[in-house]
């Protein structure tokens, strides 16, 4: 299995690492038990997302989405940013392995998440559509590339 | 990178200069087909048989013929458990294997469990052992085959397989088990252990991958797995891999030459990368850090708060090689079964890091592990979004 | 003796130089295990997955991932035959193989026959060839794989492979070849040929020993015969032999430059032997000499008057490797399933003669081959109590 | 599988090869389906193997125990001669592989034939008692060494 240069560079030097404080919004999603929890905060301006940080425990591929997700967002309208998909994320990163394509889910997931959250505490209608990932039993492997017998 | 560290042995090894000089011959010149009468068949024949012999003494076997060579410890373990159940044309029956079983034992359990055979699995205690009255509770009536491995490859506790083979005979059951972490590592005699099979692999003692071998007590009726011109007495079928049997074997006499000073040195080297660890970093443990029936050379940590393939690849950007039973880097569901066998929560599990030292692993690379380790994990930990409610929940309780 | 003369290519080759080059850093450097992450994984991954596409390129596969790396070419039968078979949890159905096809093959499809399919053995006909009409007949509505060798190793024939796919095909069933005598040496494409799955064995085209591979056609569901830890997309467990994988690309991708230069040759060198022996030895005869469609380096005799075995004994004290088809030869019973099949009495079964040469034969090899056998031949015949009425028949006849 | 150096000498030198005109006793065994005939042919004085000739179409081990069992034979009381057991000939030959055990049987067997037939020439009662492997549905293989599964 191989990453490439890119998922390297974000993994090892991942971009807008932490918490913000006083968030607009913020998401949570993933589930210690699967080996992965993500948590988003953002700062909102004009229906744009103006900041943007995160913290994740998680595989290689859990930070190296997370971080590129927080770079495409920034600067975002909140709808282009809900609608972020796991294969975006993927090719920005100059694709995955097969075997960890599920792992970009939590990063789109958690962007998703804290979109809604700001949306809802402004007593706005959440646009993100269901959070499959912060579901406990959603298994994050349904899609599995080589099938086995 | 500048240095490289590799910690991984139980993983595989590198082949040793001594074992591919001995190979060497065997590829282009010695090159004959063992089955073959004229001089060049004859000459590969002997020293193939040469191999066999030398390896069934290093086992303490009775006779040459109980050792079958195979492609590796996959392939033992397949033909050890469908061949030893399936044995004489028997369709159904009851057979045992523990828990942590590697999964070229555990997958051909299950697809016994398929064909007409009834599986239980025996699970380890937390201190990583199989126990006997764990066994006797499981035994049947039925009971064929009890397969336990001897040495754990990830945690690397070493099972009582002398009271579990008396247990598994007394019920009239066969006893197998997979050592390939054992042969040549630990004291290992068949006659010893009371086995009726093992299965072993060349890649885990500094021979070539791609070969292994079934030790089979003289007597012992097993259905040939792979299937073809009858070679290993119609045990195995296939062209003879000569350089790997000579590889084989050169690899467990060197094994065996060094492993009164190999040993302790490598538990040395071992505690010393525990000590370091757990000195210096908190929510840190040893996995069965208790039991004494250990492997010289494996330490299993779980560092609580981080996922172990994101340690890894930090560690291996300053070229360090280690292990880690977290889910993610297997692109399986769940963390590594040996661990929740032995009871680890799931959650920690997939901060499991492996460390395996062996014959190239210097003072200075334990040291240098250990220094690289502390600021990586306290990295990760620092960018987790639970690690701080970890913490907090831990002083508390 | 003084000279050596290798006449048993098809048995085994020598691993060419080049191959043992390729692959000699994979074993004490670039040691990594495939599954590994770190580094020296990956750089073993990379090697195993580039010579995976190399070896995919060279038989014409679609896709990388239709090649499977196994032990040789007799795991490839059995996985092929039963894992195919029974993939999808099938537990019956009717099964064809032809009568003259390598034991790797006969084998698990006899198991296969035990285990709840019905098996069918079609005959070559007298010219060594499975006549399509011949498969026609023996298709029924529940046949679910046809496997018919592409050359077969004892006496060279190459048979109709698309005529017997497409009748597989259309009857509903998958076609297997195994092809360990005629990758490298023929032109081979699996899309030509229609198939969809094929063996190969990297010791008969100077690669090593115990490495093979199987083709399997996108899409085409095969149960895993070496279960475990799920290597080969979960096809074939057990740490991928890298060393192996390397050599056995880099010896396919010289047999595939050579082969325009080679197969000409080799064709010649045979002819030469076959006019020799045939010019020079009465009641002598060429298996199957009347089809076109033969390997270019394979010859075999049946020499009236004389038993194999004995031939091959005082050839080989003139330094001469060649096999035989006789049943004392292999400790069996009977001589030569092939010879047999294709309508070689039994009783001049025992005096077949295989000679099949190589990258290395020269033509003073042929030349010393023939001097050398005449002699021995007529000796043998002399001490024969049979011979003096073996010719006065003939001459009668 | 390996011939000893001994079964090596005989079967490249073998001994007593060929067919005593006017012999006194004949023996064929083998069956050229098997692909093992052996002819022996002796003359006899005072009750004893005077001389001894062979001839076999057969393998190195049935050439090599052919040649030693006339060997053997030369000299030796019929009595003594028919009681030559096939592990006395393999041992005579440093022994047999043990899969080439069984072609050994087709020397004694020859053996016993010629002296039958000499005894029954003249009058006399057989002594070899029955000779299995001229019956030609005689398995020579019916004992292997190692069983098969
Ligand atoms: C305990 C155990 N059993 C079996 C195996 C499989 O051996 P191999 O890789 O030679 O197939 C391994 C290593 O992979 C192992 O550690
Ligand atoms: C036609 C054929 N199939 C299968 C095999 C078995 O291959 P391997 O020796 O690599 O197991 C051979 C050679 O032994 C062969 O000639």
């Amino acid at each position: 299995m191989l990453y490439s240069d890119k998922v390297m560079d974000h993994f090892q030097n991942p971009r807008n690492v932490g918490v913000i404080e006083n968030a607009d919004g913020t998401g949570e999603v993933g589930n210690p038990i699967r080996g992965d929890v993500m948590k988003i905060t953002i700062k909102v301006e004009d229906d744009k997302v103006d900041d943007i940080m995160f913290q994740t425990l998680g595989c290689g591929t859990a930070i190296a989405t997370s971080s590129i997700v927080t770079e495409m967002a920034k600067g975002m309208t909140l709808e282009d940013a809900v609608s972020i998909t796991k294969k975006q994320v993927a090719d920005e990163l100059d694709g995955l392995p097969p075997a960890k394509m599920h792992c970009s889910v939590l990063a789109t997931d958690g962007l998703k998440a804290a979109i809604d959250d700001y949306l809802v505490k402004n007593g706005r209608e959440p646009i993100a559509g269901p959070i499959l990932s912060s579901d406990p039993d959603f298994d994050p492997h349904g899609e599995e590339d080589e099938p086995a017998e | 990178m500048d240095r490289t560290v590799y910690l991984d042995y139980a993983a595989t090894t590198p082949v040793d200069e001594n074992v591919l000089e001995a190979m060497m011959p065997f590829f282009s010149e010695r090159y004959g087909n063992a089955n073959s009468l004229y001089a060049l068949g004859r000459d590969a024949y002997t020293a193939f048989e040469d191999a066999r012999e030398r390896v069934a003494a290093l086992m303490g076997a009775t006779h040459p013929g109980e050792v079958i060579f195979t492609s590796g410890g996959t392939e033992s373990d397949n033909t050890a458990l469908i061949g030893l159940a399936t044995a004489g044309g028997r369709i159904k029956g009851h057979v045992i294997v523990s828990a942590f079983e590697h999964h070229a034992v555990l997958a051909p359990a299950e697809w016994l469990g398929k064909h007409g055979f009834t599986v239980t699995e025996v699970s380890p205690r937390t201190d990583g052992l199989i126990h006997p009255e764990d066994l006797q509770a499981a035994m049947r009536e039925d009971t064929v085959l009890v397969s336990v491995m001897h040495g754990n490859n990830e945690i690397g506790t070493i099972q009582p397989l002398r009271a579990l083979a008396d247990i598994a005979h007394a019920g009239g059951a066969l006893m197998h088990t997979d050592a390939a972490q054992t042969l040549g590592k630990i004291d290992f005699d068949v006659n010893d252990l009371g086995i009726d099979a093992a299965s072993f692999s060349s890649h885990k003692i500094y021979g070539p991958k791609g070969f292994g071998a079934l030790y089979l007590r003289k007597g012992t009726r097993i259905a040939p797995y792979m299937m073809g011109g009858g070679q290993e007495s119609k045990r195995r079928s296939g062209t003879q891999n000569v350089a790997g049997a000579v590889g084989f074997a050169r690899a467990l006499e060197i094994m065996d030459a060094e492993r009164a000073t190999e040993a302790p040195l490598l538990a040395a080297l071992r505690d010393r990368i525990v000590e370091g660890v757990l000195g210096r970093l908190e929510l840190t443990s040893l996995n069965c850090c208790e039991t004494k029936a250990r492997l010289p050379h494996i330490a299993n940590f779980i560092i609580k708060g981080v996922e172990g393939e994101a340690m890894l690849l930090h560690l291996d950007a300053k070229g360090i090689a280690v292990s880690t039973g977290s889910a993610c880097s297997s692109g399986s569901l769940k963390p590594s079964h040996v661990l929740l066998a032995i009871g680890c929560p799931q959650e920690f599990a997939h901060g499991s890091l492996r460390v395996s030292l062996g014959r190239y692993t210097t003072e200075k690379d334990a040291d240098y592990f250990v220094d690289e380790l502390i600021p990586i994990v306290e990295r990760l930990r620092s960018m987790s979004p639970l690690y701080a409610k970890i913490k907090a929940e831990h002083s508390a309780g």
